[in-house]
Parts: C-alpha cells; structure tokens; sequence
C-alpha cells in the first residue's frame, strides 16, 4: 500500500501547559495533533505518579504527524512554550497512508 | 482546649487523614484514582456553594456581607507580603521561590475550610453562610501577589491577560461561586429537593476525600525528604498561625459571629494546594513544587487540620466569650 | 404556565445546566472526569429502570402497557421520516446529513425523560411505571429509520447484521431494560433494601449531570459557532415540538394519565445525543458530528429542559383537564 | 432452604450480577469505568472495615477474637495445600498452575463476605464484628503457602522480601485494616457522623459492584471458553464445600454465633480475585491468569453468591440449632 | 542485546469503531496490538477533548508491531475500516527484542 | 532547529510490574521515563480490555528516550523484568532538542 515521508513529534509537556501548546500550535496554522494522557513518569524533577493527584500536576503527551517541511515551523512553536517547562520533545521518521490529510 | 484537640484527633475525618499519610510512607499501593478524586472535589465544591448560598438567602444580605468579602480580598492580597517577608528571614529560598510560595498562603484550602465547619457544627457553634462566597473570594488574589513579587524581582513581568483570565475562570472558583448562586437562588427549596444528596453524606465523602489528601502529602514528603530545609518546615507551622491572626483581627472589626471568626481565621491560616500550584506551574515554571507542594501539602494542611483549628476555636471562643 | 416556567427556572437542576453552559462559554476550564460522568449515567439509568420496574410490579400488567410499548416503537420508526420532510424544507442539509440529523429525534434523550420525571413529581403528578420501558424500547428503531433514510438516497445499504446486533446490545439500553426487569422481580422488598441509593441522592446526582451536560453543550455550540444555520436552528426548536404533538395525540388515544402523557410527548420531542451520535459514527461516517449533535445537545436539549416540558405538561393538563 | 435459595436469588444484588454476566455473554457494550468500579471497591471496603471496627468497640475486644484472627491465619495457610491435593487428584494442571489456583482459594473474596453479611442481616442473624478483621488476615498468608508450593516444586525460590512486603502492604489490605481501626477508635459517635455515607446507600452501591463482577465473569468465561477442562470446573465448585467444611469446624470450634460461622464458611470457602492475581502475576508470571482469574471469578464466585452462602447457612443453622 | 527490526504502526481512529478495527485485524491474522486511550485531538473536523464525553465521541490508538513482510496486510485491512472514518494511520520502523513473537 | 539522535524504547508491561521495572531502571541509573495508560489490547495470551478490571490485570507502557550509546543499558535492565513476564519491548531511531537531557 502506498505511504508517504513524514515526522512524527512527540511532545510531553505539562498538563497546565496543555492549553497553551494547542494555542501555540493553532498560530503555526499546525491543525492535527492527538493527546494522550499520562500515567506517570520521571526526569530531573523526580518520580511522580497521577493516581489522586486532583490535577496537582500531571503531564499529557502531544503526537503530531507532519509534512517533512513544516517540521520546523512545528518545533519552533512547540520550543517557545516548552522552553522553561518541564518537557520532552521527540521526532522520528515516519510514513502515512492519505499524504494529503497532513 | 485540649479536649477539644483529642475529640478533633479522633474524628473519623482526621483519622482517615492520618490512614492515608501512614499508608503513603509505609509505600502501601493504596491509591485513589485521579477521576474518583475529582469527582469527590468537584461534590464537596458543590455541596459547600450551594449550602452557603441556602444560608444567604435565608439571612438576607447586609453591609456585614460585603465588608467580609472585601476583607477576604484585601487579606489575600495582602498576606503573600508578609509570608514573603517571613520567608526571607527564615529560609535561604531565592525570590522566585519564595514568592510562589508566598502566593500559595494568601490563597485558601478549601478541604481545611470544610474540616473546620465540620468542628464549628460538631462544637454547635453556627456561622455566617457567606464564609463560603468569601472563600471563593480569597482563591485569586494571592495569585496576582506573588507573580507581582516574582516580576519586580526579576524584572520581568509574569503577567499576561491569558493567564488573568485563566485564573479567574478556574474550575474550582467557578464551580464555587456558581453553586453559591444556585443556592441563594432556589433557597430552602432547593435544599429539601437534594439535601438526602449534597447534606447526608457529606461528612463520609470528607473521609475518603481526606484519606485521599493524606496518600498524597505522604508520597510528597516522602519523595522530597530533605528538600525542605529546617527554616522552610518552621515558616510551614508559623505562617499559618499569623495568617490566622490576621483573620481573627479582620473578624472581629467586621463583628463577626464566633463561628465566623474561627472560619476567616482558618481561610487565612491555610495554603492552596490546588489553584495556586496549576498557576504557578504557568507563569512561574522555574519555581520548584516539590517546595510550595510539599509545604502547603505536607506541613501546613496537617498542622491546621490537627492542631490549627482547635486552636483557632479556642482562641475565638475566648475572645469572643462564645 | 409562566408560574411553572419560572418554577421550572428556579429548580436546582435548570440552575446547575445554566451553570455549566456559562462555563463553557466562558471557556472556564470546569470539567467533570469521563469516568465520572459515565459513573452518574450508569447510576441514573439504573436507578429509572429500577424504579419503572417497581412501579410496574405494583401495578401489573395489562393491555395498555402492550399498547404503550408498540406505539412508542412506531413513533420512534415514523418520527425520523416526518424530521427528514422538515429538514428538506428548512434547511439546505444534503440528504446524509439530514438522515443522520432526523434519526436523532426519532430516538430519545433519557436525561429530558428524568427531568420531566422530576417536574410531575413537583406538580404532584404520577405517571405509568412502564413509561420507562417505552423509553428503552424508543431508543433504538429510529437509527433504522436514519439508515433507511440514507440507503435510500444513496442507493447503497448502510446497515448490517453487525451493526444491528450492536445497536441492540448498547450500554444504555441493556442497562435501562435489565435493570427495569430486577425491579420487577424484587418489587418494594427490593425498592426498600436500596431506595436510599437509589431514590435519596437521585435528584442532586441530576444537578450535577447537567451540570456536565452544560459544559458539553456550551463547548459544542462555542466550537461548531457558525456551522448551524438559522434553519437547522429553527428546526431544532420547532422538531420538538412536533415530536410532542404526536406524542399527545398517541398518549390521548392510549388512554394514559395526564403524567404518562407528557412523559409521551418528552420522549416524542426529546433527540438522542449518546446512542444515536455513536451508531452513526459506524454506519454514517460522512455524516457531521458537528451538525447533529450540536443540534440535539444544544439547541434541543435545553430547549426541552427550560420551555418544552412547562409547555407539555401545561398542555396536556388542559386538555386532559388535569 | 429452598425459601431461602429463593429469596436470595430474587434479591437485587444477585440480579444484578447476573445483569452484567448476561449482558457480558451477549456482548453488550455495557461497561463500569476502571475508576468508577475502583471507587466502588474503595468504598466498599472503608465502609465494611469501618463498622467492623465500631462493632468490636461496642463488644470489647476478648479471647475468642484473638482465637478467631488465629484461626484465619492457619485456614488461609493450609487451605491451599488442600486445594493442592485435590487439584492434582481432578485435573491435569501443572504443579505450576495448581500452586497458582490452590493460592486463590485459601485467601478470600470481600465481595462474597460483603454479600454474606447482607443475606445475615436480611435473616435477622447478626455476627461478631471482627469478622472484619479475620477477612483482612485471611488475604496474604495463602500467598505464601502458594510460593512455597511453586518453589517446592520447581526447586527455585519464589518468595523475595519485596515481595513480601507488597502483599502486606497491598492497597485492600492497608484500607480494610486502616477504617477497622478508624471505627474502633471513633466507635458508634463516628458512626453516627458518617453512617448516611456508609451505612445507607452501601446495599445499592453493592448491586452497581456485582453488575461490574458480573460483566467481568462473563467476559472471562466467554474468552477462555475451552480453556478450562470438566475437572477444574468440579474444583471450582467442590473447593467452596471443603474450604466451609474447614471453616465450619473452626467456628465450631471457636464457639462463634451462628452468624460468625457462616461468615468463616463463606471465607473460607471464597477464592480471592483482586490481591492473589496481582502477586501471581508478579511471583508466578508463567502461570495462566486464564485458569485461576476465570476459576475464581467465573465458577466460584457466582457458586457462592448464588448457592453456597444459603446452603451454609442453613447448614450453619441447623448443627448450632439457629 | 540482539535485536529484529520490525514495523510500528500506529493507528488513531474513533471510539465507536474500535470492536470493528479489532475484529478486521482478527480476520487478517494479526493478532499482536496495544491499545491506548486518547484525551483529545484536533484535526480536520475541529478540536475535541474527552472531559465529560460520556463517550460521545472520543479517539482510541492502536499500536501494532509487526514484521516487516506482514505490514502489508496490516495496512489494507486497517485501511478498509479507516476509510471512511476519521483517522490516521503512521508507520515508523522499529526494532524489537524477541522476534519470535510477531 | 538543532536537533540530536537518540533512541526512543517502549516498552509495554503488566500493570503489577511497573514498580519492577522502575526500579530496575533507577538500578540501571536511567531517570528519564514517561508512563502511558493503556487500555486493551491482545497477545499470544489472548484479548483483554480495561473497562472495570479493577486493577485484575491491565498493562501500562513506559516510553524511554536515551542516548544511543546507553541503549544497551536500558534493554539489558528491561530485558531482566520482561523476560517471563507477558510484555513486548521495541526501539526506533529517534531526534530529539535539548540534548543535555538526556
Ligand atoms: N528521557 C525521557 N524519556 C521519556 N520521558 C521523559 C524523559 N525525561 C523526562 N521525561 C518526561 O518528562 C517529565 C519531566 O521531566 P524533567 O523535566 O526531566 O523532570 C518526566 O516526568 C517524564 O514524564
Ligand atoms: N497530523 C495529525 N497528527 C496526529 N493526530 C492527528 C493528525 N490529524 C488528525 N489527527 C487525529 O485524528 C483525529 C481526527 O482527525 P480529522 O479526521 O483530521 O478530523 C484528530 O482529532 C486527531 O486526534
Ligand atoms: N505485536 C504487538 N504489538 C503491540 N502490542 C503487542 C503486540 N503483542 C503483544 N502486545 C501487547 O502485549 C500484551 C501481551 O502480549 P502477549 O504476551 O503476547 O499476550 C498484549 O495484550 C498487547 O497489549
Ligand atoms: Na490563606
Ligand atoms: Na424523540
Ligand atoms: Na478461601
């Protein structure tokens, strides 16, 4: 079946900070993305785990496929609110079915 | 006031506090999951709105009223100030820092507002049923305080429209004000019609709520153990015992009831762990929760649900004379 | 009827939907957890059916039941043409979309049944116990009336024996008519061992279920501002209407009380927005969201909550004279 | 007997289990949200060990509760070398998979004694309130004999001191002893505070916790069809007799209230579902959560619920002569 | 650690459809996926979000590791039931430890 | 916008297994991990679904993004967990910013 080059980026970020990357991201005219919840995790700030945290805190995971050329209009907007947040950003190669949806 | 410390001690809402905080540091797997905890905050919102709109629309309002709400929204503003300054002598914590933290103690905990009506009811003491409006009042302020801190220190404004909006229109506030509207609105009417819901359980929701709070500040203290220095854990046990004097100072010059001391010196004595902290991750990102968190959390909530409140009664009752 | 209307305004449950809608517009960020929501579903279809249940047991069963059940099956089959004719009339909607819109009010909406319940029960009215089961039975031939619909105008079938058997089996309706059966079994023996979960907390569960129903709505019509035109919104209020006129004229030919009646014409005007918008996602896919649910969830749904049921029940009690 | 196989048959709790296993079977989409059921089993828990607690306040805590929670502990320890031997005699399961089951029956299943309990308040009999207590020993100690069983047989041990500790620090566990001793410690005034929450609606929350049982059973009787031969199946109903035959003796023995023995029958005789699959999974990873979670769940639960528990207690009945 | 490369595919598709992606995956002979939920998204039919759907709507992700011989097939019975639908389809290549399973 | 290789491994467990396998990972001195919810899925063991399990079983899937040259690492302390246990580990060349992090 026929697919085609893309990226896909990941972006682990925040959960108060969720509102303002769908914003960020709407201004790069970047209009697909899928939200996962998170469970759970760990970095430089430690372990932390969601069960009964009432929102305390909580990240959420963005996963955007994009056209190889607007990888970096993606990457500039997700930088410039993930910049002095706790985040992660990731990009691998990838292929999709229906090029023209992205 | 030591009777009354040992029956607060042994009330089933302590109790479940203390299961919780023993479960989390003993590294049990009890845990309570995030939705069934958002839905039980999202009840006791409901149900404390709505019962204090009920207690409005029965007394009417007043001059009494609207001072008590523009008291709360002045000692809001006004305590992160003084929290800040009480930081910078007793902690090393740099402005950033201490202004998120600061922030959080002139801002409420609701939780502890309930446990310290349920006492009041248990005591028979009745209070003002706009404490609840003026709760909701206190939320944001605080807020504005401490990023106006953090700017003037670093030179950089931490403020922006987005965020303004944000926290005015946060879930909590809203639902908060909003049920005090539909109480004052439908009156006893609308009591009657879901009192068997919003009434009657009540108090054992509070329980699992409680046990809920505590498996969080027991994993929080657990996990930050020595982050928080000497100085920070004493400003956690002291900072609540000023704000409170500032409340019991604004009470009695509003010439509130007894009950309703007790309850504005109980708003100024806690600390938010839940409107402020999702702000503060927004607009203070390098601040660091595992210090607001863990002192709001794990020092300040269980020493006002243990020993504050009590005292808080205590203190009122004798000034007052009853 | 303006007394009930304004009665019906000033009810805890209105007040908490109103709530919600503001919010969402607002763009607070107020939500209640999926699982939550899902739990006061599961909780509400329970406790309706369980409680139609009983309400039959205690009166047994007879011809006017059988006759109830089957017209509710036609109204839910016939409805859905007479919506399509409309919508051709009012508004530009290619014929998928229109299907897809005019199953909709064919089905029912159980939440617009509940409140209705909860309105009789104020104005002192009692209804047949079985209304409950015409609900579950009204739920489903409606989608197959929409699949006709758009088989018919596309000239390829849309249903399968899959999709059939799903429809069929959903949550809602398995729920709704299983639990009807166990209240039938056990009767008021049953009713007694559980009617302080069941009955008690059923009216505040509702004001918080539409309280998130609020929010669903306000967030559907803040994002979908512009996708309905003005006469897919004159449909939206004027469908229900005739929903309810034929539900009148079945409810005056069956012989039912002036309560059952109503309830007929609430399910008759009432539109699905959980079982049908989820059938249509398989078998309609090109279908838009966006247009049927908006519609029904927020033009219809409150349309029915605030003027609708006052207008019914004001109706059916004058000419039934009571 | 048959009377009371009737009435407990036609109860809304047993209705509702076999709601979820039919509705399961048939493959309705009806499901309860992880969160909603988790909730539901946290209540149920704080709710059984908090009026556990308040009835041995009010009775006093004397040698023949000691003797019992002994006794738990040696049942819940030898059982599973009994359900060992007569695996090994019935079926062709590997010692492996037999270890793995045996430990299932040896520990208990709070549902069965939940639903136990009500069938005694429905008949009138009441029980010593430690039964609590006995439940929560009974969990672990079958773990172990279950390890020991495995390690025997393939010569490596299977038992480290983490793991040791997660069982004993298992969340059920920690919340069903934690609200024991919250209620001795509060006694009938915490009761009172807090009964409209736990007391109350507890019977219906129940029916909405065996619906959710029932639709898990059915799912896993309907996916591992097959999987379990004629001879596990005789086990999973011949196991219960043994295990109350065990249980009978030891409350006999014990001198405990008719009531108190029918509950250490249905201990003993229940296999657990929720804390030994979890320490399988993780100390026997090889053996097959097909055959011991669908044995438990799917053949001994509904035996018990359905016909053990009024077979052991009219056997109960008859010997102490009621 | 040796390790086999393979194919990771990942599909983010509606709710409603989930027992007919599952059951066209059954009739291709994959039997190996994960299943992971979505909080919200955004794409060409607007922005949504799961707080109080009461299933409403809602996406579901199905990651599916596969070898690479087998990709085909995956794809052509992913995409009948896709087609129509909202949805994306995304292949990565991947490597996985202990082919023998896939 | 300056990016830099690195590996990105998932690895998806049983739920009753996760504080293993963060503490084999802490072992192993890897502190960066994210954990995702998951909601069903099928195997060599069957179909399963998350839907009132009550904690029964259920799975959850830790994403890991790691140097490259500490890959082996992360795999040998996964593998050690993995091994008996029902679960599936795979790996894709990934970029990511920020490299320090990691
Ligand atoms: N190397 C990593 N791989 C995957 N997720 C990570 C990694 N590092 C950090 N994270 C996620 O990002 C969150 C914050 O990381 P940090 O800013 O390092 O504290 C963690 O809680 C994880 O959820
Ligand atoms: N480029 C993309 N990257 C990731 N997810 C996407 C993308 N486009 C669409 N989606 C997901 O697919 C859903 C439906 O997309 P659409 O069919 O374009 O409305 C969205 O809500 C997203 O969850
Ligand atoms: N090929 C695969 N792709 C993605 N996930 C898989 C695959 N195989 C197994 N899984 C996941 O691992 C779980 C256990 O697999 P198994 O050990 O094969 O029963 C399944 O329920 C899936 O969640
Ligand atoms: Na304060
Ligand atoms: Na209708
Ligand atoms: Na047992």
């Amino acid at each position: 079946m026929q697919t085609h080059p893309a990226k896909r980026v990941e972006i682990t970020i925040e959960a108060p900070m969720e509102r303002r990357l769908r914003h960020a991201l709407e201004e790069a005219d970047i209009t697909g993305y899928t939200i996962l919840p998170v469970l759970g995790g760990s970095g430089r700030s430690g372990t932390w785990s969601r069960e009964g945290q009432i929102g305390l805190s909580g990240m959420v995971q963005f996963v955007c496929i994009i056209r190889e050329d607007r990888l970096d209009t993606l990457l500039n907007a997700a930088f410039a609110v993930v910049e002095k947040q706790i985040g992660v950003v990731c990009v691998t190669d990838a292929h999709v079915l229906r090029a023209e949806r992205f | 006031m030591f009777e009354l410390a040992a029956a607060n001690l042994l009330s089933p809402i302590i109790l479940s506090f203390a299961l919780g905080l023993i479960a989390a540091l003993a590294r049990s797997d009890l845990s309570i999951p995030e939705a069934v905890a958002k839905g039980m905050s999202i009840y006791l919102l409901f149900s404390i709105g709505f019962k204090g709109g009920v207690a409005v629309a029965d007394n009417g309002i007043d001059a009494q009223l609207v001072g008590t709400l523009a008291a709360g929204f002045i000692l809001s503003g006004i305590i992160p100030f003084v929290a800040f300054g009480l930081l910078r002598v007793l902690t090393k914590l740099d402005t950033l820092n201490a202004a998120a933290v600061a922030g959080h103690y002139g801002s409420i905990s609701i939780v502890t507002f309930v446990a310290s009506s349920s006492v009041l009811e248990s005591a028979g003491l009745a209070a003002e049923g706009y404490m609840v409006a003026t709760a909701a009042i206190m939320e944001a302020p605080a807020i504005l305080s401490a990023l106006w801190l953090a700017s003037h220190a670093s030179g950089e404004s931490r403020m922006d429209a987005g965020l303004l909006r944000e926290i005015m229109l946060n879930g909590s506030i809203v639902l908060l004000v909003g049920s005090f509207f539909i109480g004052l609105l439908t009156g006893n009417d609308g009591l009657d019609l879901i009192s068997s819901f919003i009434v009657a359980p009540f108090q054992g929701v509070l329980c699992l709520f409680l046990l809920d709070m505590g498996l969080i500040a027991g994993r929080g203290l657990r996990e930050t153990k020595g982050a928080l220095g000497g100085g920070t854990i004493l400003f956690g046990v002291l900072m609540p015992l000023v704000g409170a004097s500032f409340g019991l100072g604004s009470g009695l010059l509003l010439g509130l009831s007894t009950g309703g001391i007790v309850l504005l010196m109980t708003l100024s004595a806690s600390a938010s762990y839940i409107a402020v902290p999702a702000a503060m991750r927004v607009a203070l990102p390098e601040a660091k929760p595992a210090i607001y968190l863990t002192l709001s959390l794990g020092v300040t909530f269980p020493f006002n649900l243990v020993l504050g409140i009590p005292l808080y009664l205590a203190v009122a009752t004798m000034i007052t004379g009853g």
